[in-house]
């Protein structure tokens, strides 16, 4: 998958953690994009925390059923194989560590793998809605978000300042400029995208890093 | 066995000001909206809401909010719905944010007689703030407690005559839960069979825990405005 | 129901207590007796621990399924708008208070409502099953029992003396020779079975019981 | 996706001697007999085990239990295995008994990932000894634990080969949450379809969580000793 940029870069890599048959759930946006990049052979099963296993595309409108919805509640639809469940069973799945890996956006995220998304207080208050259990019940979570603030701030920081939606649960961190996998001791540069070099990458993350002896590229 | 076949009059006097009431839906979608607008004409108020989210302004509990008649709630996220943002900003609206699992599993709580559960859910994070925590076998967990309300109002597909109920689909969303949690289960229909007609596996909650079965009388499912919204501007971007 | 004796009438006395559309969960033996004397116009919702809601009678040998099988393992069946439900589910309705009522046959049962039917220590152990959960979870909680051991020694006491399946719990003491109400100051004797009196009930009592003013004719 | 369907000897690679297996059945019913089978004939030992009862000794664990395969069982009756009874007084056998809800709740814990739950059952008797007590809004409540197994034997009417199954009528018993909770589950089903002949309502327990399906080879529905004895008797009395 050579030549792609910015976000699809970002969901094609984040593809890659995965192996055919695995359970996972994707985060509404970018991380849901992951599916358009699987390798060859790799089918999942895909999470919906309303009570879905094996979630397939969106409908056309005209196919929509009222009483099939995805977790943000628009039209959904299941695979050949999938099923539904009660929406207990469903975070039973999430929490009970039966579930693979789990791609989220972020608004923060730091050097311990602590993940800040849910709120901001006194101006963003979604909620956190299925988020926490997901850090708290998932083996692998991949943090997927662009590199800096549209202002240019990074979004990858020594310590979070937002409230958290989950402390030292990422494993994986991937923007369009890089890859960190989130060590013991640290998080670890393991790729770079094209273009950038340790140097840039420097510049602009507040979070610190481990530079190991080799590092990948990104694609 | 007696009909629970009520009007929805009938329904509404057990539905009273001051009350804790669970609203099973998603974001709005799936719920019982005909129970909802009664309510909101016979000037229902004050509720203690208990709700996946606070709905869309135009949907489930989230019209009770636009017009004010929610003084507070229990939820996971509020973000399709503005208004309750901005009520609770204002001061207006108390909002209690905790997470999805931990709110299915404190319902089931609720409605199972557990005193409480230990979830992982929310260690290191602001959910543990005025909460108990446990060490079990070296692990943290949070001390979450049971909810319960005074009146649960069910949506559904199908019920009987004698209150079995069946959803379809991911039509159960916070649906089935809920019916076990409250002391008066009010179930709103699409369809009303004869006892007898919903085979022992069709059925997703049992008619003994259903007091109220009310059959919907306006269309059978309406496509939310979200959606019908989302579908003009698809429909629209095509031309 | 007049001239019934013995088990029948235990039975057909705890019948008395229900009304209609009442869910309960009615015991082994005795207990389940009681569907047989149901007045006119009562139906029953029957609750099975596996996870039946709405049980019928014994199916005949031939008709038995081998996927449909009663809390003692037994064939059973499923009354018209009965239907299954999963264990946890089963116990969720006896737990959390779902159910009206239970009839409970018992090895003792005691002047402040405590049984003791799961365990005569090194003798008899056939563990507990769901009978703990029935006594903490439904509301009224109804002893079936023969007055006395065979031997002749009451099994109605002041104390139980083996280990308790339930404390405080049980609502009411139905045996063939009297019914006894459990208050909040001790047991109160409500009826009498023909033929017996209240002297009689205390010398084959050992528990103390309230006598109050009138007393009913149990049949 | 890829099949999950695997011959008896590939099942049995992965149940060995000391392990924690839970058993889904009833009393022996509606139980895995043919890897039960194979565990016998490989000579399986010293297992601790997780059922709802101790079966029959001809039948579900209780097979094991007769040919002393088993050192402890946690479980809520063995009151229709007198072989397990005399092996407890014996010494041989040690038994835990739980209440049954609290059976079905601390398995349901385990694979839900919840550290524990609040029961108000077993307070006042010997179930609370050795636990922990919490006073939640005036009522006393047990602190129970989760129950995890390294292999839950599961048995179920159907499977497809991505390991999707059903069960029929109350053949769930205690299958559908055991499944939940083990590192490998096995589930043995009567009957193999294509995936996509279960619909997405009639599945019970999804794919993701079954590890390997072994399709039952004998006679799909045998009906148990016990039956089959009381079924003799039954005729035997009419004559």
């Amino acid at each position: 998958m050579a030549g792609l940029t910015g976000r699809a870069l970002i969901a094609a890599r984040c593809a890659k953690f995965f192996k055919n048959g695995d359970f996972v759930n994707l985060g509404i946006g970018v991380p849901l994009m992951c599916v358009n990049y699987l390798p060859e052979g790799v089918d999942l099963w895909l999470e919906a925390e309303i009570g879905i296993v094996g979630c397939g595309s969106s409908p056309k409108w005209e196919d929509a059923d009222p009483d099939l919805i995805d977790a943000g509640g628009q039209p959904a639809s299941i695979i050949k194989g999938g099923s539904v469940c009660d929406h207990t069973t469903s975070f039973a799945l999430i929490r009970g560590g039966h579930i693979d890996a789990a791609v989220l956006g972020t608004l923060q995220v730091d050097q311990e793998g602590n993940i800040a998304n849910w709120t901001i207080p006194g101006k963003l208050v979604p909620g956190m809605g299925g988020a926490m259990d997901l850090c708290a019940g998932v083996k692998k979570i991949v943090v997927a978000t662009d590199h800096c603030e549209k202002s240019g701030e990074s979004k990858i920081l020594k310590k979070c300042t937002l409230p958290l939606t989950g402390a030292k649960c990422a494993t994986d961190i991937v923007t369009e400029r890089c890859y960190f996998e989130v060590g013991a001791d640290g998080i670890i540069l393991r790729e770079l995208t094209p273009g950038y070099t340790v140097e840039k990458i420097r510049a602009c993350t507040e979070a610190d890093f481990i530079v190991p002896e080799k590092i990948g590229v990104m694609e | 066995m007696r009909s629970k076949v009520v009007t929805r009059e009938e329904a509404l006097t057990k539905i009273k000001d001051g009350q804790t009431i669970m609203f099973g839906d998603w974001h709005g979608e799936l719920s019982a909206e005909e129970i909802i607008t009664g309510m909101l004409e016979k000037g229902i108020q004050n509720i203690s809401a208990i709700a996946v989210s606070a709905g869309m302004p135009d949907q489930g509990v989230g019209r009770l909010i636009k017009e004010h008649r929610v003084k507070s709630i229990v939820t996971t996220h509020i973000g399709l719905n503005p208004v309750a943002r901005d009520q609770m900003f204002a001061g207006e609206l108390e909002v209690e944010f905790i997470p999805q699992g931990t709110f299915a599993e404190r319902i089931r709580c609720g409605g199972a007689g557990l005193g409480g559960c230990l979830t992982p859910t929310g260690i290191g994070t602001d959910v543990e703030i005025g909460k108990q925590k446990l060490t079990i076998n070296g692990k943290d967990y949070l001390l979450e407690l049971p909810l319960y309300s005074d009146v649960a109002l069910i949506k559904a597909w199908k019920a009987d005559t004698a209150g079995n109920i069946a959803f379809r689909l991911t039509g159960r969303a916070t649906n089935s839960y809920m019916a076990f949690a409250a002391d008066i289960v009010i179930v709103e229909v699409e369809e009303l069979v004869e006892v007898g007609e919903l085979g022992p596996e069709e059925i997703d909650v049992a008619a003994p825990i259903i007091d109220m079965v009310y059959v919907r009388t306006g269309e059978k499912k309406p496509f939310c405005l979200m959606w019908q919204r989302a579908k003009a501007k698809a429909e629209g971007g095509k031309k």
